[in-house]
């Protein structure tokens, strides 16, 4: 009962590091349409910033603050570069976003070298109900559900979430009712950087990041994005929780060498069953 | 030829067509009328199979069809020109057009990719088809525009000849008359008069009353889903229910 | 036309071509780009004292990218002038070279672990790292001095290393009296190895040895800190570099490591081989501000075993430096290579360390100070 | 006219070059070749139907891994070749029904995971020789004729591709292609047309998936060697780049975008590592210059570079076009 | 008001609208006929400042809201929130004017957009445009695809607002009955050109504009 009980903490925490890359996605989908292959590297930008912070002597918390900024900098750059230009349709902006991300590898190898870093944490770890968790997890875990929490009445309760849904929703529509889709679009742009910087300082004490860590970031971070359908943030997170619970499921129950194939094939088959629900008029509807 | 009986369908609780039947005899024309959100565009949609039914029953040709794809049906002679207009981008007018074609012939991916014979002769007959199409339509001097750019109206135009060019024996036309000024107007009247001469079995979804009027038999009204009038334009007209759901003081 | 057929500098002759494939982008960036410092250091060495055969040693440098296809773009491009190659750290392209190398009949060290490049032997092929087993056997004989009995192993079904260092051990456990309680695979991208510690301490396990290399040699041993599980746990080479102890920090103190035997050289007695290790970490240290990683030492000893070769061979023809290796005898930071036609892989266990972690540093164990001192003093 | 000769003048430049490049320059030649021929499936699939696949990598390695597997059980090497595309198609009608109920993103995703799983297979599986892969895969020959040299391989690619281009240009300009197109607009309108579109996407699917099987088959016996690492997430990926590079949609502009992104990525590659350039030239060339440049030619031409170059060429002749 | 002057809108290569005169004061209510393909949504896209002008100029006194063509709601949002989003210039937040005037789209205020009927999605579209309580409004095509009665009402309350707030309305209409009813001048398009202009009842009598525009069906 403990063992299973520790597997499901622990999948719950790694489907939260997963949560907070997916939430970056969605953002910046649900208002610009793009699907955003640079999320991955917002998170190495603030972890491998958070290690040089601190490994020049700034405290805890400004090291952290500072570096979730020069990731939501690096989101607005990205934007610039992906939908600065009118007229760039969303499959360009998508190729533009993999260019920026493989632009970064160059800069980041250039700022910070080619080897992995890392980052202290909250070190040791919590029983609860016998069942033993990190402490850096439990932080990972509050800081999703209320990135969350606030991600979901952002977009559904205030209008400059609505507006911000608008713009992709019918971005000819939004300019018609007076919305700039373009500073929206950076706005969703530099939020997403931010959330990606969040979810990047909280993993680099967890598992030591380089600059190419970010393709394993966002594998796992679109499965979970997409299973919202890029635009829903709270199904997002089921999403993301159900791969991580998968994993360490797998791993705990003698499928150790098969977590990604449980993990992913699981994903893909609630996805069919979902989509085997909708009619094709209701997805094409205008 | 068509007979829908009992058909149902709701969304999420909410009946959009509820227990409707309706029988169009070959070569009739049938108009279908009601308010906004009656359910006429979902009730062609049932007929064309894009939705499935709920409850009831649906024969076309003395057939069921109510639980074949939307291809399958489409292949038995219906044809739909539907309310918003859906053109395929990247393709010319006439490509679009001689997509229409598509469930007449039968040369597939392996007779296109080896270009047989009897591929170049289908080749040949759509394209000639759907020219015909086009001129029907007065589409034809746009045949080799990009479909995607060209105007709302004539892309309602469009379809109706890629509709054409299936060769239907039903057409299911859903306003087809709208964002038309009086002249196009008057010459979508002629051509469905033109049809109808053909033989082709018609129903027409239209809230331009005196339109329908002057082109059908026999008119069908529906409300918050259901039949509350089925007759002769004229007598359909003067039905006080109908007065009040849809025609109001206007008519 | 430059004039560039005229010759005249300093020998006189051409210089000696040495290609160099190796990851400089891709996944393997880390290793790779270790591999190329350490062996740039070792052709100045060798051309700050006179080059060989009286020519100077050229490296021809290409980026396999960290893909096999790109490793055969590579090796085509530079086969036609390149006197000998040493080859990728990525095992997939160090594989997909070979076929290539055996028919032209070049000389190759290669920098990848994989066993299956040596099992059968390929005339042409020479490997420089430690091969799995030998890690997987030298764990096993502390093992048995330990006087334990039960160990749990935790490997990485993706990565071949891992899984060749498993069914060694595997294989070899019993020789040694062990028994392995818990049998854990993993995958590289595995963030969470709670599952793997719960097994642990739902088991007779008295130490959990864990394959691994990259990331989840830090992961894990991190978690493995936080899991607050008292089994000691056991790490092999791939974790005996800055990689693993910085990130790791004070959490690594007291955790047993592997490493070759060059990463502990100056806890050896004196001699020739930690001379041989001296020659290379010093100058590296300087030049690049940290002692030479396990990666640095593979790539400086195939360098000091190709220029070897070819000052036995007497000459850059291909078919004598590949006998000159196959009777090669050398100490390298790596240990002693002793090729012969029937061994290309050429190094054997003892050159293998058992360290724990000390204030940051590793240092051998008592056991393998011992073992070192006697494997050391046979080389005078 | 002009554009019959500008094909002639193509394919005699295809034929002429294997017998002038060396080796070096042939490498790239036969790998470039086998990008374009799983680039012109994915500009089939994505380009005509609408349909993103970021795991055609996966059928690559299917076609890859059934030559090399029958090569080493003995079958004779034609006989794998033609397997390849044939097994790599079936599976994706396996794979594919299921998969196809998917649209736009979810299609992408789950095509991604596919090629992830089963990569990971192979890396674990016995058969396929777990993560070192499969060795000395014997050389292509057909009854006595073996093709050894580089030569060889790149008119076996080249034809490969002439196939290829010439089964797409077939299917992309009558009545199946049309019917791609159709539904990759509304798939409810193409449907109203007839089109079974389930049918149509399947199949579509099958036929890229085949044509990248014949690329990974060609592979396996140029290489001698297959393994999981040969077919990396990253090469579906750059697929698609190539596609949208060249111009989505367009016959010829898989082989330019392929061709370009190919030779950048060889050109910068051998600057980055000449001996007199500093250490961090591989990333920064590698990785930077070839961003940029991509970022570049998507955002200025974004209809692809084949596109705007024949849109030029037109341009400048308005005339001649009008009058067809 | 809406002054345009002189103007000139093309696509690329291909003109759309050339030197365009057309104006309408302020509380006037202006009809715009023409063909398909003649430019008016490409006027009314201008005068939303959604297209840019190649040359000429387009003045606008006050706030400005488009009916577009096409609808163009926002499919994956509430009714609700499509009308509340018609608020983003003015500051209104609450659609309880559009709900008194259209009582369906109450009962539709948390059905998708994109999911309604064509006649429920044109009454969105009409409510949204509302809700910026704008100056001057230009409407393409309001009677698409409504139930006669509706468009009646809809009328009806146009003609309210420009009598109460004095609403500059410019009128696209392919039932040139309705806009000959509502409306006192009228613009005719054809090609991207101005052909004619005048007062409605003039304009109703030339034989040119009534055989084009009221032929066909008969009331
Ligand atoms: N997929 C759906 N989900 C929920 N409600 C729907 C869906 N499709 C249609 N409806 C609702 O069903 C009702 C009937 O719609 P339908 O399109 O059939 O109306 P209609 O009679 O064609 O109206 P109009 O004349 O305005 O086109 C409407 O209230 C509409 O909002
Ligand atoms: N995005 C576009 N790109 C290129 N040409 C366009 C575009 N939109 C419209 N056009 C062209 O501009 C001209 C005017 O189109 P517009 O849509 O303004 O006509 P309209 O008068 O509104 O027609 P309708 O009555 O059908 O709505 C047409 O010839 C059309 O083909
Ligand atoms: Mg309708
Ligand atoms: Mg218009």
């Amino acid at each position: 009962m403990s063992a299973f009980l520790t597997y499901l903490l622990n999948g719950l925490a790694v489907g939260c590091t997963i949560a907070l890359i997916a939430s970056g996605l969605v953002t910046i989908h649900r208002v610009t349409g793009v699907v955003n292959f640079a999320q991955g590297t917002f998170a190495v930008v603030a972890g491998l910033c958070t290690s040089s912070l601190l490994g020049l002597g700034f405290p805890h918390g400004v090291s952290e603050v500072a570096a979730v900024l020069a990731a939501a900098l690096a989101g607005l750059l990205t934007g610039l570069a992906a939908i600065g230009r009118p007229g760039t349709t969303p499959l360009s902006s998508l190729i533009v976003t993999l260019g920026v991300g493989v632009l970064a590898y160059a800069v980041e190898i250039v700022l910070w070298g080619d080897q992995p870093r890392s980052a202290p944490g909250l070190a040791g770890s919590v029983e609860i109900l016998g069942a033993r968790i990190q402490t850096q997890y439990l932080l990972v875990i509050g800081v999703t559900a209320v990135t969350f929490v606030l991600l979901a009445l952002f977009f559904g309760r205030t209008y400059l979430g609505k507006a911000l849904t608008a713009c992709a929703s019918n971005p000819y529509a939004a300019r018609v009712v007076g919305i700039d889709v373009r500073k929206m679009g950076l706005l969703a742009f530099a939020l997403g950087g931010l959330l990606g910087g969040i979810a990047g300082v909280l993993v680099t004490p967890l598992r030591p990041i380089s600059f190419d860590t970010d393709v394993t970031l966002i594998v796992n971070g679109f499965a979970a994005a997409v299973f919202g359908a890029l635009t829903r943030p709270v199904i997002a997170l089921a999403g993301a929780l159900l791969l991580g619970v998968a994993e360490t499921m797998a791993a705990g129950y003698g499928y150790g060498s098969h977590q990604l194939e449980v993990a992913l094939g699981l994903m893909i088959v609630v996805m069919i069953v979902q989509a085997s629900r909708r009619t094709t008029l209701s997805q094409e509807s205008v | 030829m068509l007979e829908v009986t009992g058909v149902s369908r709701s969304f999420g609780g909410v009946y959009a067509v509820r227990e409707v039947s309706l029988n169009v005899a070959d070569g009739e024309v049938c108009g279908v009328i009601g308010p906004n959100g009656a359910g006429k565009s979902t009730l062609f949609n049932l007929i064309t199979g894009h939705l499935t039914v709920d409850h009831g029953q649906i024969s076309f040709l003395g057939r069921r069809v109510d639980r074949l794809p939307p291809h399958r049906r489409a292949r038995l002679g219906m044809s739909i020109v539907f309310q918003a207009a859906r053109v395929f981008h990247g393709m010319t007018v006439r490509e679009n057009v001689m997509v229409g074609a598509h469930g007449r012939t039968d040369a597939g991916f392996v007779s296109a990719a080896l270009r047989l014979p009897r591929h170049r002769h289908d080749e040949r007959e759509i394209g000639e088809a759907a020219d015909r199409a086009l001129e029907r339509v007065g589409l034809a001097e746009w045949a080799d525009r990009p479909a995607d750019r060209l105007p709302i109206g004539q892309q309602r135009a469009l379809q109706l000849a890629r509709a054409l060019c299936a060769r239907p024996r039903l057409l299911l036309l859903d306003e087809p008359a709208s964002g038309l000024r009086g002249e196009e107007r008057e010459r979508l009247a002629t051509l469905v008069e033109e049809l109808r001469a053909d033989g082709l079995t018609i129903l027409l979804i239209e809230h331009d009353v005196a339109f329908v009027t002057r082109l059908v038999d026999r008119v069908v009204v529906l409300d918050l889903g259901q039949v509350i009038a089925d007759g002769p334009p004229a007598e359909v007209r003067a039905d006080p229910l109908v007065l009040a759901a849809y025609l109001g003081q206007a008519s | 036309g430059s004039g560039d057929g005229g010759g005249g500098g300093s020998g006189g002759q051409d210089p000696i071509k040495v290609g160099l494939i190796v990851s400089l982008t891709g996944n393997y960036t880390p290793l790779g780009s270790e591999d190329k410092k350490a062996v740039e250091l070792a052709v100045e060495q060798v051309n700050a004292q006179g080059g060989l055969l009286g020519r100077k040693v050229e490296l021809v440098t290409r980026d396999d990218k960290t893909a096999p296809d790109q490793g055969i773009v590579a090796y085509n491009q530079i086969k036609g002038e390149i006197d000998a190659l040493i080859g990728p750290v990525f095992s997939n392209s160090a594989l997909a070279i070979e076929p290539l190398a055996e028919r032209d009949k070049m000389p190759y060290l290669s920098l990848a672990p994989a066993q299956e490049q040596v099992e059968p032997i390929k005339k042409h092929i020479f490997v420089t790292p430690a091969l799995s087993s030998m890690y997987a056997e030298r764990f096993l004989q502390y093992i048995q001095a330990e006087g334990i009995k039960t160990i749990a192993v935790g490997w990485d079904s993706k990565s071949a290393y891992s899984v060749s260092g498993h069914e060694a051990m595997v294989e070899l456990a019993p020789k040694y009296g062990v028994t392995i309680a818990v049998d854990e695979p993993y995958e590289t991208t595995t963030s969470d190895f709670s599952p793997m510690f719960t097994h642990v301490r739902e088991s007779q396990a008295e130490a959990l040895v864990f394959w691994g290399s990259g990331a989840p040699g830090v992961t894990a041993a991190k978690q493995y800190v936080a899991s607050g599980l008292k089994t000691p746990l056991f790490l092999t080479a791939s974790q005996a570099s800055k990689l693993w102890l910085e990130p790791m920090g004070a959490a690594a103190e007291g955790m047993t490591v592997q490493s070759a035997i060059g990463v502990v050289g100056e806890h050896l007695p004196d001699g020739k081989q930690k001379q041989v290790i001296e020659q290379m970490a010093k100058p590296y240290a300087e030049k690049h501000g940290y002692p030479p990683p396990q990666f640095a030492q593979d790539g400086y000893s195939a360098s000091l075993l190709l220029f070897e070769a070819i000052r036995k061979a007497n000459s850059t023809d291909k078919a004598k430096i590949q006998q000159a290796l196959e009777t090669m005898d050398l100490i390298t930071p790596n240990g002693r290579f002793q090729y012969s036609a029937t061994d290309h892989s050429g190094l054997s266990p003892e050159y293998i360390s058992v360290n724990t972690v000390k204030d940051g540093k590793f240092v051998p164990t008592e056991w393998a100070k011992e073992q070192l001192a006697k494997t050391v003093s046979a080389l005078g | 006219m002009i554009r019959l000769a500008a094909g002639l003048l193509a394919a005699a430049v295809t034929l002429a070059l294997p017998a002038v490049l060396d080796d070096s320059a042939l490498a790239v030649y036969i790998l470039l070749g086998l990008a374009a021929i799983v680039t012109v499936g994915v500009s089939l699939l994505m380009g005509y139907a609408g349909q993103v696949s970021l795991g055609q990598g996966a059928f690559y390695a299917i076609g890859a891994y059934t030559a090399a597997l029958l090569a080493l059980g003995g079958v004779p090497p034609v006989a794998g070749l033609i397997a390849a595309p044939v097994v790599a198609a079936l599976s994706a009608l396996v794979i594919g029904t299921p998969l196809l109920r998917l649209r736009g993103h979810h299609l992408a995703f789950a095509t991604l995971a596919m090629q992830l799983i089963l990569l990971s297979l192979a890396g674990q599986l016995e058969f396929t020789g777990g993560d070192i892969g499969l060795q000395a895969i014997p050389q292509f020959s057909i009854g006595s004729f073996q093709a050894e040299s580089a030569a060889a391989y790149a008119y076996l690619t080249w034809g490969g591709l002439a196939l290829v281009l010439l089964v797409t240009h077939n299917v992309s300009t009558s009545r199946p292609g049309r019917a791609l197109r159709a539904l990759a607009t509304s798939e409810t309108a193409a449907a109203s047309s007839g089109i079974p579109v389930g049918r149509y996407k399947l199949v579509v699917f099958a036929l890229s998936a085949a044509f990248a099987g014949l690329a990974g088959g060609i592979y396996c016996f140029y290489a001698g060697y297959v393994a999981p690492g040969s077919f990396p997430v990253l090469i579906s990926i750059q697929y698609i780049v190539m596609a949208v590079v060249g111009g989505l949609g367009t016959l010829w502009g898989a082989v330019v975008g392929a061709t370009a992104i190919t030779l950048l990525v060889q050109g910068l590659d051998s600057l980055a590592t000449l001996p007199w350039m500093p250490s961090y030239a591989p990333s920064v060339l590698s990785y930077a210059v070839y961003a940029l440049v991509l970022i570049v030619v998507v955002l200025f031409l974004p209809q692809g570079l084949l596109p705007t170059l024949t849109d030029r060429l037109s341009r400048k002749r308005p005339r001649e076009r009008r009058a067809r | 008001m809406i002054d345009v002057q002189d103007l000139v809108v093309s696509y690329g290569t291909a003109t759309a609208l050339e030197h365009l005169t057309l104006t309408a004061a302020k509380g006037e209510m202006v009809a715009l006929l023409g063909p398909n393909g003649a430019g008016k949504s490409t006027l009314a896209n201008t005068l939303a400042g959604l297209l840019r002008p190649a040359s000429g100029s387009v003045r606008i006194g006050g706030r400005l809201a488009l009916i577009p063509e096409g609808r163009q709601l926002f499919p994956d949002l509430s009714v609700a929130d499509n009308l509340v989003l018609g608020g983003w210039r003015s500051g209104r937040r609450d659609p309880a004017l559009v709900y008194d005037l259209l009582p369906r789209l109450a009962e539709l205020a948390g059905r998708r957009a994109g999911v309604l009927s064509g006649g429920e999605q044109q009454m969105v579209a009409f409510g949204r445009a509302l809700m910026s309580e704008p100056d001057a409004l230009v409407v393409d095509e309001l009677s698409l695809g409504l139930a006669p009665n509706v468009t009646a009402d809809l009328a009806a309350h146009l003609a309210e607002l420009n009598r109460s707030h004095g609403l500059t309305v410019l009128l696209i209409e392919q039932n040139a009955r309705l806009a000959f009813d509502l409306c006192s001048r009228a613009y005719v398009l054809e090609s991207g050109r101005l052909v004619t202009e005048g007062p409605c009842d003039e304009l109703a009598d030339d034989p040119r504009v009534a055989s084009a525009y009221l032929g066909g069906a008969i009331t």
